[in-house]
């Protein structure tokens, strides 16, 4: 098998792996580098869970080949929070009860992540536009909608 | 184009726990010697907090706060037999053996706290924050994490129990079917509110008001979780869910999240959830399953509701654009 | 056989790269990657090209050229599409949008390729490097095509002549039910003179809906002067049935939504869709 | 959401310590971090990828089934048959005396549904198996196939599942699970106006977003360790004991978090050919559910057809109902001779009706086999009763609110299973539906209580 070099930065740290060329970064990810919080929920690009921020913009891992991101900038939800301290959205998400079964939260984390980067005040369609690649079966997406809408208020009172 | 606007309403019970019974769950419950306790089951959280709740009604029965409760669960080298998370049995079989075994434990860490202050078991009680206290003397008290570390370094006593819950099996009598499905049963109703478009068949769920009663609202913020999170369900399944759309034919069954139709975040009904709380007599706390229930009221009220807007009955599920246009054509041929 | 994927500086020695078995082109990922994902073996290698024309926006008064790899959301924010904008934000969420190329969007078969079906009905012409050719008639012969696409071009119309609508049962992101896109000119007296009127789902491919165009010519936009347009809007069409809805009711609604589209009673809709 | 306290406060203590407290979920902050571990988080070297060829047809015979080319096929390391399962034949609900074994591990001689497992492929990589799965050679002869359960229940149907010998289950009751109570006959012949309604339902996924899988680790001392999606540990467990005739005590199940069951991760389908797997290999397996899988592979909640027949008089009571259910078990029965019975004990509803006959059937046909699934065996049923309700409360020109309020149950009242009514409130929960959606109903309606009769 043809193995590729891929180099990224994940999270802040440089990464260096050799996957078998055709990899998802997803895999590679997950299987290479030992980050799980990207979830493989359908491989298809059809339901947010691998969600990750490639070069600041939103992307699905599962359709994104590993070698196509050599020199990238990759965040992972299991980057956001620095020194334990967690991430505004995070807090965000566990204030408002916005998990369930926590399997689509870090691709929603990701999508609402880059909304808020681009966005810092968004509106209730803002969020729901921004969140309409993800999927969730548990929660009816209220309480996920509430959440984002609850960190994005605290990010500009933190600016003010 | 016509948007029409109509409204229904839906009431149903629904039985807690696996039907007929037979279903038994255990737990074990132990504590560390610094009295923190372990909860071990085999029960599996699915998301629906299974794990929370546990260590709450662990917490309550023993009187120490939720934080110093550990729960192991869902491996089969460790957990005793529970049968499974299904048929809103989870918080209601678990819960009831939780409390079992807590309470063997709280009696032995409370003849440990006795033995300690010299006193009678039975004059001692807890104050939920970690301290046993003399009743009516609660100057005379002693911390649980004393009592942990008593037991033991110095009495060389297991503070544990052990939990098992089990509705006996009935067996369906033959011929008239007398049976006893249940032992509790949770109640919902739910009023609905749409718009249909007379053209296009599409229908727009405006708001839902849904009155569950549950038994015990254990953790309301989890239970609004599911009751909101069901709610969705419901409406999804009155209107869009189907692996087979065409069925009975086989053909055009999705495969994906774009074929198989849920609503979306940009579909949401304005949703009011009411709980009332009439405690069941054999639950935990008086707890009873809404796990199931709370995705059912909703398709009937929708159903209804498109009834009253256009004036069409639907009566297969999902109530698609499609059939409703079906129907109105039907009624006014062109 | 594992996969391998081919990175060529120029479009020229992807081309060659292409004739290869089994090599498939890697735009976005979200056709090609999707399927060996899902078990297509014949699919033995992805071939892309780097070539910094395929990627670039060039705008020129009202014409307009798209690198095949632009994404739809560099159309959708970029200043001088807005037009188009409700077009390219119809194509998946944000992260979709991200990925997806306008290349890829033409070999999407429906219910999918929203995006084309407004190229269709603005009369875009194809570029690959063999020549150019109308998009209609890529349209037809997509299936065979080897050569790697690398632009397309097309003028946008002055004013308002551009309408766009995507039918979705899911909102704000669901795949179409419909989605209908107009390019219309009317004379000073306000009767119709140049329409274009394009659709997705109406066949396994966009397709012009001709009969409907040539109703609408010389007519007033209003419910009567539209009705001749609506009642031919079907011909010619052969509706897809899938899990989002059948040919049947995809065939009652057209008429509907055209309607609705002509007659501006969808403004939401169109920056929504 | 909005607690209601004043209601039944007599029967309730609220000043509890933790019981009613909306504490923080704990498992919470691993959610939001990524750090909660789901069974695919578990990568082990080695690691083997499970897929399976799939029958294309609703019904055949399989005349042959060649592996030869498969098995020859770059990073192939072990293709499982029929042949390699030792006790191929089973049915879940066998732990609760609830037979006979009617489906197969692994196609033996038939398919009977599209989709069903043939052939377990398994290899270095999920690409090496997928394409070795592809030269797998099955002959089928195809048979004719049955979708339509009244069909199915016809003479001369195609017989889908020959462990039954008729596509129904049958009960110790015969045909049908039944429900006898009062005399229904007379209470049609006594009522003012009778109604009899059909409703129909499609199959609906669970659709969780985690699919259903597992992961298996031989432990290098004859036991296996299965991380496991599955909702019910030790009736996995069990059950994967009894396919693979292996002492329980080799097994061990690991679960945890699951990403969403809603009752589909209820059927023992991946575990036991993983574990089988692993055990022939002495390698690490992987067999997760492609999404595709998981959509019409993975066990739908059932297609219901519930014909409902009411007596009713003018004033609004119901004197008599007779509800025949028909669930779509499809090719196998996993849990819907459980989910057809639990219908019989559901109906007629949070109603008193003095005169009930019900009759449940679990019908088999050619298409994927339904399962449990969020309200198993009572969604549809309630989807039926309800829009019955609501068209019985128009024919006699009464509010439907209202005549739910004539008809409810209360404590006491003997319902048609012969079970008297404990803790009902619905009655309660249509008072507040009254109040909160603005539903104006009779004062005397607001007056009642579910505690007991002539209240």
């Amino acid at each position: 098998m043809a193995k590729v070099p891929v180099q990224f930065t994940l999270n802040g740290a440089e990464k260096a792996e050799f996957v078998d060329s055709g990899t998802t970064l997803l895999h590679a990810l997950r299987d290479k580098i030992g980050d799980t919080s990207p979830k493989g929920g359908c491989h298809q690009g059809t339901c947010g869970a691998c969600s990750v921020i490639i070069d600041g913009e939103l992307r699905l891992s599962c359709l994104t080949l590993a070698e196509t991101c050599n020199g990238a900038t990759i965040t992972t939800t299991s980057g956001l929070s620095e020194g334990g301290v967690l991430h505004p959205l995070q807090r965000a998400f566990l204030d408002a009860f916005a998990t369930q079964c926590g399997f689509c939260t870090p691709g929603m984390i990701m999508a609402a992540r880059v909304l808020l980067d681009h966005t810092p005040n968004p509106s209730r369609d803002e969020v729901v536009e921004a969140l309409s690649g993800n999927i969730c079966r548990c929660t009816g997406y209220e309480p996920i909608i509430q959440a984002v809408l609850t960190a994005a208020r605290s990010n500009s009172q933190h600016a003010a | 184009m016509a948007i029409r606007r109509g409204r229904g309403v839906a009431a149903i019970n629904y039985p807690t726990g696996m039907n007929l019974g037979g279903d038994p769950t255990q737990a074990l419950v132990h504590s560390t010697p610094t009295g923190n306790f372990m909860v071990t089951l085999s029960s599996v959280d699915l998301g629906q907090g299974m794990k929370q709740i546990m260590a709450q009604i662990c917490a309550e029965t023993i009187g120490v706060p939720t934080d110093r409760v550990v729960v192991d669960t869902a491996d089969t080298d460790t957990g005793p037999h529970c049968m499974g998370t299904f048929a809103s049995r989870g918080t209601h079989r678990a819960g009831n053996a939780v409390i079992q075994a807590a309470r063997e434990a709280r009696q032995v860490m409370l003849e440990v706290a006795a033995e300690e202050l010299e006193v009678n078991a039975s004059d001692l009680e807890t104050d939920g924050e970690g301290n046993i206290l003399v009743k009516g003397a609660p100057q005379k008290s002693i911390s649980i994490f004393d009592v942990a570390l008593s037991a033991h370094f110095k009495r060389g006593r297991s503070i544990s129990g052990r939990g098992m819950f089990l509705i006996p099996r009935s067996y369906p009598e033959k011929e008239t079917g007398a049976m006893k499905p249940s032992t509790c049963y949770a109640h919902a109703c739910t009023v609905a509110e749409v718009e249909v478009d007379d053209e296009t068949g599409e229908v727009t769920v405006l708001t839902v008001k849904n009155i569950f009663e549950i038994g015990r609202a254990l953790n309301p913020k989890m239970v609004e979780q599911q009751l909101v999170g069901g709610s969705w369900m419901g409406i999804s399944h009155a209107l869009y869910e189907t692996t087979e759309p065409y069925y009975p034919n086989r053909d055009h069954g999705g495969t994906d999240f774009n074929q198989y139709l849920m609503p979306g975040p940009g579909d949401l009904a304005q949703t009011e959830i009411i709980v009332l709380e009439r405690p069941s007599a054999d639950g935990p706390y008086g707890a009873k399953g809404p796990g199931e229930m709370c995705a059912n009221p909703q398709i009937p009220a929708v159903a209804n509701a498109v009834f009253d807007a256009v004036g069409v009955r639907i009566d297969t599920l999902p109530i698609t654009p499609e059939r409703i246009l079906r129907a109105l054509k039907a009624e006014t041929p062109n | 056989m594992a996969l391998a994927l081919q990175t060529f500086s120029t479009v020229k020695d992807a081309d060659a790269a292409l004739k290869a078995d089994g090599a498939r082109y890697l735009g976005g990922g979200t056709l090609v990657v999707r399927a060996t994902n899902e078990g297509d073996v014949s699919l033995l290698s992805f071939v892309r090209s780097t070539e910094p024309s395929l990627s670039t926006i060039a705008v020129s008064g009202g014409k307009i050229r798209l690198g095949a790899s632009v994404t739809m959301a560099a159309i959708a924010r970029h200043p001088d599409l807005s037009t188009l904008s409700p077009a390219a934000r119809a194509v998946g969420g944000p992260a979709i949008r991200n990925m997806a190329t306008v290349g890829g969007n033409l070999f999407a078969p429906a219910p999918y390729g929203d995006f084309t079906v407004a190229l269709l009905a603005l009369d875009a012409t194809v570029s690959t490097d063999g020549g150019d050719q109308p998009l209609e008639t890529f349209l037809a012969k997509r299936d065979d095509s080897r050569a790697i696409v690398t632009s397309v071009d097309f003028t946008l119309p002055k004013g308002g002549g551009f309408c766009f609508l995507k039918v979705s049962r899911v909102k704000p992101k669901g795949v179409s039910v419909l989605s209908i896109a107009a390019v219309l000119e009317q004379a000073a007296d306000g009767t119709v003179s140049t329409a274009r009127i394009a659709l997705g789902c109406m066949a396994d491919r966009p397709m012009r809906a001709k009969a409907a165009e040539k109703a609408l010519l010389g007519r007033r936009l209003t419910k009567d002067g539209i009705a001749p347009a609506l009642a031919a809007v079907g011909e010619g069409t052969s509706p897809i049935t899938d899990p989002i809805a059948s040919a049947w009711y995809r065939a009652q609604v057209l008429p509907v939504h055209l309607g609705r589209l002509l007659l501006g009673q969808v403004a939401g809709m169109e920056t929504k869709a | 959401m909005e607690l209601r306290k004043n209601y039944f406060a007599d029967q309730r203590k609220d000043d509890l310590h933790e019981i009613g407290q909306p504490r923080p979920r704990s498992d919470s902050p691993g959610h939001v971090t990524g750090k909660t571990a789901y069974f695919a988080d578990r990568n082990f070297p080695g690691m083997l990828h499970l897929k399976m060829v799939r029958s294309p047809h609703h019904h055949a015979r399989i005349r042959s089934i060649d592996t030869s080319e498969a098995e020859k096929h770059p990073g192939v390391v072990k293709i499982l048959t029929a042949k390699d399962v030792p006790h191929n034949v089973y049915t879940i609900l066998i732990l609760i005396q609830i037979g006979p074994e009617d489906e197969t591990v692994l196609a033996d001689g038939k398919v009977r549904w599209k989709g069903e497992a043939v052939v377990a492929v398994l290899a270095e990589s999920e690409r090496a198996a997928q394409e070795a799965a592809a030269k797998v050679k099955v002959d089928y002869e195809v048979l004719p196939a049955v979708f339509d359960m009244e069909e199915a229940l016809k003479p001369g149907a195609p017989i889908v599942n020959e462990y039954h010998g008729q596509n129904h289950y049958l009960y110790d009751s015969g045909e049908c699970r039944k429900v006898r109570f009062g005399d229904v006959e007379a209470g049609f012949a006594s009522a003012d106006h009778v109604l009899e309604q059909s409703y129909q339902s499609s199959p609906i996924e669970h659709a969780p977003t985690e699919t259903t899988g597992c992961v298996v680790a031989p432990e290098g001392n004859d036991r296996f360790t299965c991380y496991t999606n599955t909702q019910a540990m030790f009736f996995t467990l069990d059950n994967t004991s009894i396919i693979l005739q292996m002492p329980g005590s080799k097994l061990h199940f690991v679960g945890g978090t699951v990403g969403g069951g809603f009752g589909g991760k209820v059927d023992v389908i991946v575990e036991p050919i993983a574990i089988l797997g692993a055990k022939l290999t002495g390698r690490p397996v992987c067999f997760v559910y492609s999404r595709e899988e998981e959509m019409q592979i993975s066990s739908p909640r059932a297609a219901e057809k519930v014909v409902i027949k009411d007596g009713v008089m003018k004033d609004g009571r119901i004197v008599a109902r007779k509800v025949t259910g028909y669930t779509d078990a499809g090719a196998y029965s996993r849990h819907s001779p459980y989910g057809a019975q639990k219908g019989a004990g559901h109906y007629p509803g949070p109603y008193t009706i003095p005169n009930v006959w019900i009759d449940t059937y679990c019908v088999y046909t050619n298409r994927t086999p339904s399962s449990a699934m969020r309200g198993f065996g009572v969604t549809i049923g309630d989807f039926a009763l309800e829009v019955q309700m609501d068209k019985l409360a128009r024919l006699i020109g009464l509010d439907p609110l209202e005549f739910r309020f004539i008809n409810a149950y209360r404590d006491g009242d003997m319902k048609a299973h012969r079970q008297p009514t404990e803790g009902a409130a619905l009655i309660e929960c249509m008072q507040e539906a009254s109040r909160a959606a603005n539903w104006p109903v009779a004062e005397k309606y607001l007056a009642m209580s579910s505690y007991a009769k002539g209240a």
